[in-house]
């Protein structure tokens, strides 16, 4: 609470560029958020999220732009569908056993799939991608319209709503069983769980959480083109935040987001400041591995002092094999 | 090797973001004029789009040092990287305005130019976009826009009446086309452009088959064979630098002679690495660009100051307009005589000067912030690099035609 | 009394192997049976069928008259059968209440609820003084037991208990013997899955003995632990006198 | 019989995930001696095989092999020692050929230039192995298997070898095969540390047992002695 | 039309066996480790890189260059692996995952660094050749790959079914505990087995060198070109990498024919969702190696 409060005042005050870096934080880290909800309390890994980003953005793009119809509606409809595709998807998955990795294998090839369609759509503009008129400068929460400080507290508050939203759900009894679920899902279906349904359920909220997000994303960047908002691109930006910050906690994926995305920009500042292109990315890439390296369980855990594994539970099997490894 | 590291480091300002975060802890206020000019050059540096990107930076610097020379404006640069994200440009031009930059040039692609605008739009900061050809950069209203690029419509219609008094001036003509061309935000506007200009101008030419491929094709051996196929003798093709090589390869390979290979708003030709890949394969096809002019009074100081900074690359259109964006502001300054962002603004309104480097009539922008006297060049690959050949009066060599069977080469 | 459950001519194959082979017993109401037999003799399966994580290859298992063969594990659950597992698996993200709500999810939503069953049942198998430990802090037995306070708050009528007391010293084994004959006199029916005779000897009414898969015999303990075929089974041949 | 120990376990203590498997486990293993260890499920059986083995890492505790404390020496390196292990659930390589699971078990440094005269070894000890060669492990049933696993420890020519539940699983018959292997082996001069349920015929081929419960050692002494103890019979019977 | 096909075709296959190769790296490294090597693309760039630089240097045929390509690569993947993959072996799949994200960033900085965004295309004449069989033209580059692959695919299962490493190597992807206690040196199969997978992509990067000009950012590309193949065929098996490879070349080189070829991908991602959801381990088990 201190801290929205602190950022919502700060948002008064802040320089636009803090304003602009910050939105795009805070909407990395709902949709980061969504993913975390996904595979930190239901287990189910996705390395495909722009999918869901991506139906969210265009269901805003084209119904603002085509019909002039709000992008609250736009939200609604995109969260609709995504919810409905990451369903239909679970659905098709676990009917047919497609789990853990193979699942999120699954979620690339659908994104993929996904952003090849929508680049050869006319109607959706296609790789010409889909046009937001320039911003007449009058906020306007009806239409979700207005300048950069506008956006930065409607990014905010949508984080605010997530991590609210995250602990809802954590001390609900769907945090529970779906913890439980992930923990080890043969025992929490002799528990009772109906586990089919609950990983169903997991993913189409993700889904439909990640759409709000896209859509927002679209807003603020003013255009999309399926390439930049359904590419593997937005996946991976979007699982960095939450494993950095903390899975699965409610303030892990903003934390998570806060430290990279500054980051990643201040790199890139530095290495275009000594002319070096590409030596952002060899800093980004050292920092990832050192992240997984020293922080298994992610910087949030690690602040609040309980670390709590993250991995299922391992087979009496794997516990040796992992007593070994200590060894080594 | 190395080029990258042979960069021009003398004009740049070492401001990392460090103390960018610091101070953005403060508002922040419109500077005072001063004699110096900060610009501000959001590029994708890295990234998927680096390649054009780091051209256009080569250009902005070269074009920098010129401008200091030529009008006496004491520029001060300052790059920003998008990493070829479109959500990044709005950050790049919010940060270059935060440190002071009162013009901004950039952003190549369209997307992160819509997101670098907004933040223009915002703080008032005029933005002279060098390359950006999506329709929608000067037509969703921003007022601070000032593209000197043409959008693809006009390059492709220019293109195509180019191609048209071409054909009307060789003997034996080709009688039919297939039009190869990359699916990607480039490839798919200018083909649709290409389906809309062609009965405009109509063109002596009947276009047998649309072949469109993805941007991420790993092989174009069906593509060129489908072409191929479709008994046309003349081959229009949309590329970027790679699948032009890949193109052309594969004619070798399957022993497709067209008479004529004609890439309208596209890269190849005009590209080093065209050369470099195919050699005495690369010449002969032709290909419409926004380009420098050869015969321009400046042009071979100009060539001769960017090869000295970088010996290993050529000027190309991606430099060369990111160059004349340079000048273009550097005169609006000029006339402003001031380097406050509304005068710049309302210098670059009335800008009416003659390009210094690039062909194009006189710099001229519209209501919209268009620029309305842009014209394109027809460029020929003859004895390994590219010529110019059309229009006339800037030409620097004259058209090959039809083009020599590969096996005969 | 009737059978709350009843396995007839039950048979599960895995490939070549021939795991549970005809079996037949049945349990009553409010009592407390045991299946017993060597390492490898069938129990497990059997178990496992009865709580649907497996499928019988033939056969029928009946509770309160339904027939549940064949039915998902959840589905079996919510119909009133609790389980443990013979190597524990606790959810090891959560602590100990919260792996016990769990259980009390099947049939409420309600988290305060879930959580008051949770302590009821964490109390009845003595672990309540350790409900906010995390599980890495709890004993092996400890574990076991938590195993069976999940299962309870389901709020089975039949609790299947796979080796909870494997490992337990004497007075250990008794205390779980005494809970668990409370649990039968509120209603409950147990049925065991044990390996060391002396505990079935104590907490049983009824004992069905497999080996290799097969039923060899059934009755109660004292008449079991006489039976030849059982002795040898069991001990080996050598074991006689 | 009182020759040199070549094994010897001290206060050996093992945990998972913060409970403990072993409590302070002692015992000595003397040359070409057949011990056995008996305990139930859950006892700590297996744990000390794989302490021993170097798979698992003991919290405390020393393990001697001829003098040199082994903790902390990798499986590989415990292998070239000499110490061979038949595992619980026999864990042979399913997809290999049973040729190649043997071969692999006789390609440790100590074996590997006679490893075409242990395959005949093994080959003439189970038939039934030379006629399935080529056919892959996992298809074979479970006494096959149990025979691959065995074949496997004595591919690498080695000085003791630990069976972990050999019997489990199997029919009475094939039961009585495996404890004769087991004899013959020990016949043949190899220390033998068998773990087991089955009590009477492990105790019955054995120079001395040991009794594990919760990770302890309660009861040792000589086979027929832990036989005939009456504590023994009530453990697993209650009578 | 009948030679449009067969050209079409065997264009699809020879290059099927390539996406084959650099699929089956991929397929070995996870079939023996289980970790999912999502840095694979970037491998792949650096053999492109080795077969563009060793021609422009020193005129090294492609085939040398590949072999070249692979023993370099062979080194930093052994590296690779014992100084970093190994510590994430037991590690959850999205953590390995942000670890092979990071080290594909690290590696396209250091092509970016090094040689420039610039494609780099190759100076070999095999770029252009091809041989002429009755009226079916076959690049000659692409049969080349394909043969290099050829022989390099029987050499790798050769040395795997009769190599004592290779015997290791099959054991400890079929059962690792079963490996540790017949005392096969696990940190140092794992380390040569992502040697080897790492070397297959080399292999093939500098292989197809005449073909695709090297570039940065391509790494992307080719991971996930190398996922769709090697979840057609099951992500583990080395039958299955093969039957995938091809199954993708066919597949993509037809249906560019048949429909728009833009949206040639699009037809293998559904290839794939469509196989990932009826045999989810592929056309081939996930277990045998």
């Amino acid at each position: 609470m201190v801290l929205f409060a602190a950022l919502a005042l700060l948002g008064a005050v802040f320089n636009s560029y803090l304003i602009s870096l910050l939105t795009i934080v805070f909407l990395f880290a709902f949709i980061g958020q969504s993913w975390s909800l996904m595979l930190g309390l239901g287990g189910q890994l996705s390395i495909g999220h722009a999918l869901f980003v991506g139906i969210g953005a265009y269901s805003v793009a084209v119904l603002d732009i085509k019909y002039g119809l709000s992008p609250w509606l736009g939200l609604l409809v995109g969260s609709a569908i995504a919810g409905a595709v990451g369903a239909a998807l679970a659905w098709l998955s676990f009917r047919f056993e497609v789990r853990g990795i193979y699942f999120g294998l699954l979620t690339i090839a659908a994104a993929e799939f996904a952003r090849v369609m929508f680049s050869g759509w006319e109607f959706v503009g296609g790789m010409q991608g889909l046009f937001f008129p320039a911003q007449s400068g009058e906020s306007s929460l009806l239409m979700l319209r207005g300048g950069a400080r506008f956006y930065y507290f409607v990014a905010l508050g949508a984080v605010a709503i997530g991590v609210g939203v995250t602990a809802l759900i954590r001390k609900s009894f769907l945090g529970y069983v779906w913890r439980a679920m992930r923990d080890d899902e043969d025992a929490s279906r002799a528990l009772g769980v109906r586990t089919f349904l609950h990983k169903v359920l997991v993913v189409s909220i993700s889904g439909a959480w990640a759409a709000v997000g896209g859509g927002l994303l679209a807003l603020v960047q003013g255009s999309i083109f399926p390439d930049s908002i359904m590419g593997m691109g937005i996946s991976i930006d979007v699982l960095i935040g939450p494993i950095v910050g903390g899975l699965g906690t409610a303030f892990g994926p903003l934390i998570g987001a806060l430290i990279i995305i500054p980051l990643d920009h201040l790199m890139s500042a530095f290495s275009d400041s000594i002319g070096i292109p590409g030596l952002n990315n060899v800093a980004y890439g050292i920092v990832l591995i050192a992240v997984v390296w020293f922080l298994p369980d992610g910087v949030w855990p690690a602040l609040i002092g309980r670390f709590r594994s993250q991995k299922r539970l391992p087979s009496i099997r794997s516990q040796i094999v992992q007593t070994q490894e200590v060894r080594q | 090797m190395g080029d990258t590291f042979n960069k021009d480091l003398t004009r740049r300002t070492v401001l990392g973001g460090g103390v960018g975060l610091a101070a953005g802890l403060m508002p922040w206020h419109a500077r005072a004029a001063s004699r110096t000019v900060k610009v501000g050059s959001i590029m994708p540096s890295s990234g998927v789009l680096a390649f054009p990107g780091q051209a256009c930076v080569r250009g902005i610097n070269v074009g920098a040092r010129f401008a200091k020379e030529r009008f006496g404006v004491e520029m001060e640069i300052v790059h920003a990287d998008t990493q070829s994200k479109p959500e990044n440009g709005r950050i790049a031009a919010d940060n270059l305005i935060r440190q002071g930059c009162t013009v901004l040039i950039g952003a190549w692609d369209s997307g992160a130019t819509i997101s670098a605008l907004q933040a223009a739009e915002a703080a008032k900061v005029p933005m002279v976009v060098h390359i950006a050809s999506a329709t929608q950069v000067t037509s969703q209203g921003f007022t601070q826009v000032f593209r000197f690029y043409p959008t693809s419509l006009t390059i492709v219609r220019q293109s195509l009446l180019e191609l048209k008094s071409i054909l009307s001036s060789v003997d034996n003509p080709p009688k039919t086309a297939a039009v190869l061309h990359l699916n990607n935000t480039m490839g798919q506007s200018t083909a649709a452009s290409i389906d809309q200009a062609w009965k405009e101008v109509d063109v002596p030419l009947k276009i047998a088959e649309y072949v469109p491929y993805d941007e991420k094709a790993r092989d174009l051996s069906v593509e060129v064979a489908k072409a191929k196929a479709s008994g046309a003798d003349a081959l229009v093709s949309v590329t970027r630098v790679n699948d032009a090589i890949m193109i052309t390869r594969e004619c070798i390979k399957q022993g497709w002679n067209p008479k004529l290979i004609f890439s309208p708003n596209s890269n190849g030709v005009q590209d080093k690495a065209y050369y470099n890949a195919l050699g005495k394969y690369g010449d002969g096809a032709i290909l419409s660009t926004v380009w420098y002019n050869p015969k321009a009074p400046d042009t071979a100081a100009i060539i001769k100051s960017f090869e000295a900074s970088y010996p290993n690359e050529w000027l190309d259109a991606n430099s060369g307009c990111a160059f004349e964006a340079v000048q273009i502001v550097a005169d609006a300054v000029v006339r402003a005589n001031s380097s406050v962002s509304a005068d710049i603004h309302a210098a670059l309104k009335k800008t009416d000067m003659d390009p210094i480097l690039m062909y194009c009539g006189k710099i001229k922008f519209d209501g919209s912030g268009q620029n309305i006297n842009s014209a394109v060049t027809m460029l020929q690959g003859q004895g390994g690099s590219p010529k110019v050949i059309s229009p006339r009066a800037i030409a620097d060599a004259s058209l090959q035609y039809p083009l020599k069977p590969f096996e005969a080469r | 009394m009737t059978a709350l459950l009843e396995l007839s001519h039950v048979s599960k194959r895995f490939g070549g192997l021939l795991a549970v082979d005809d079996v037949s017993f049945s349990l009553k109401e409010r009592s407390i049976t045991a299946l017993v037999g060597p390492n490898g003799a069938g129990k497990t399966t059997c178990f496992n069928m009865i709580a649907g994580a497996f499928r019988p290859t033939a056969g029928t298992i009946r509770f309160e008259g339904g027939m549940i063969s064949g039915q998902r594990a959840e589905a079996i659950c919510r119909l009133g059968i609790g389980r443990t597992f013979q190597i524990v698996r606790p959810m090891r993200d959560m602590t100990v209440l919260e792996n016990a709500m769990v259980g009390a999810f099947s049939w409420t939503r309600k988290v305060p609820e879930a959580r008051e069953t949770a302590l009821e049942m964490l109390e009845t198998v003595g672990l309540a003084s350790k409900a906010h430990a995390s599980i890495g802090q709890l004993t092996l037995p400890d574990r076991k037991m938590l195993e069976t306070a999940k299962a309870l708050s389901t709020r089975p009528r039949l609790l299947l208990l796979d080796e909870v007391m494997a490992g337990l010293r004497p007075t250990e084994a008794a205390s779980v013997v005494r809970v668990l004959r409370r649990l039968v006199e509120r209603g409950l029916t147990i049925l065991l899955v044990e390996h060391v005779m002396r505990i079935v000897m104590e907490a049983a009414e009824n004992v069905v003995v497999l080996h290799h898969g097969a039923k060899i015999a059934e009755g109660m303990p004292e008449y079991i632990v006489k039976h030849p075929e059982v002795l040898a089974g069991y001990l080996g041949d050598g074991f006689r006198g | 019989m009182a020759r040199e120990p070549v094994l010897a376990v001290e206060g050996l203590n093992v945990s998972y995930a913060g409970s403990a498997a072993l409590n302070g486990v002692s015992l000595v293993v003397q040359a070409e001696e057949l011990i056995c260890v008996i305990g139930a499920n859950g006892a700590g059986k297996t744990s000390l095989i794989r302490s021993i083995a170097g798979i698992v890492g003991p919290a405390s505790g020393r393990i001697v092999w001829r003098g040199k404390d082994i903790v902390g020496m990798s499986p590989w390196e415990i292998c070239e020692l000499g110490i061979a292990q038949v595992p619980e659930g026999r864990e042979v390589f399913a997809n290999l050929s049973v040729e190649d699971n043997l071969v692999i078990g006789g390609s440790l440094k100590r074996a590997r230039g006679r490893r075409d005269a242990n395959l005949q070894r093994v080959y003439e000890l189970f038939p039934r192995l030379d006629e399935r060669r080529r056919q892959s492990a996992g298809t074979l049933s479970g006494g096959e298997q149990q025979m691959v696993a065995i074949g496997r420890a004595m591919m690498s020519e080695p000085e003791m070898i630990m069976f972990d539940e050999p019997s489990i699983g199997l029919s009475p018959a094939l039961t009585t095969v495996m404890f004769d292997v087991v004899k013959r082996l020990h016949d043949d001069k190899i220390t033998i540390l068998l773990v087991e349920q089955n009590v009477a015929s492990s105790l019955s081929i054995g120079n001395r047992g040991y009794v594990l419960e919760n990770g302890s050692v309660v009861l040792e002494g000589s086979g027929q002695d832990l036989l005939s103890n009456e504590d023994v019979r009530r453990a697993y019977l209650g009578l | 039309m009948a030679l449009l096909w067969a050209n079409v075709v065997i264009s699809g296959v020879l290059i099927g066996l390539v996406y084959g190769l650099i699929a089956l790296g991929l397929t070995i490294i996870f079939g023996v480790i289980r970790v999912v090597n999502f840095a694979h693309g970037a491998m792949v760039v650096f053999g492109l890189y080795v077969g563009y630089c060793t021609g422009l240097w020193w005129g090294m045929p492609t085939i040398l260059a590949a072999l070249l390509a692979g023993v370099l690569m062979f080194g930093v993947g052994y590296c690779l692996e014992s100084a970093v993959v190994t510590r994430f072996v037991t590690r959850p799949h999205h953590v390995q995952f942000i670890l092979f994200i990071g080290i594909s960033l690290l590696f396209t900085g250091i092509q970016l660094i090094w040689f420039g965004p610039d494609p780099r295309p190759s100076v070999s004449q095999l770029s252009f050749e091809t041989i002429s069989l009755r009226g079916i033209r076959i690049d000659l580059a692409r049969l080349q790959a394909a043969c290099a692959t050829t022989v390099l695919i029987l050499a790798l299962a050769a040395f795997l079914k009769y190599s004592l490493f290779g015997r290791y190597i099959r054991a400890a992807a079929d059962n690792r505990l079963g490996g540790l206690i017949v005392g096969i040196p696990i940190p140092k199969i794992y380390a040569i087995t992502f040697g080897i997978g790492t070397a297959c992509a080399g292999f093939a990067g500098a292989l197809i060198s005449p073909l695709f000009d090297a570039q940065p950012y391509l790494a992307v590309d080719f991971t996930l070109l190398a996922f769709v193949t090697v979840i057609v065929g099951g992500l583990g098996s080395f039958v299955g990498a093969l039957i995938g490879g091809l199954t993708i070349g066919v597949t993509e080189a037809v249906a560019a024919l048949l429909f728009a070829p833009s949206m040639k991908t699009a037809l293998s991602y559904a290839l794939l969702i469509v196989v990932l959801i009826l045999r989810p381990k592929g056309f081939f088990g996930a277990k045998e190696v």
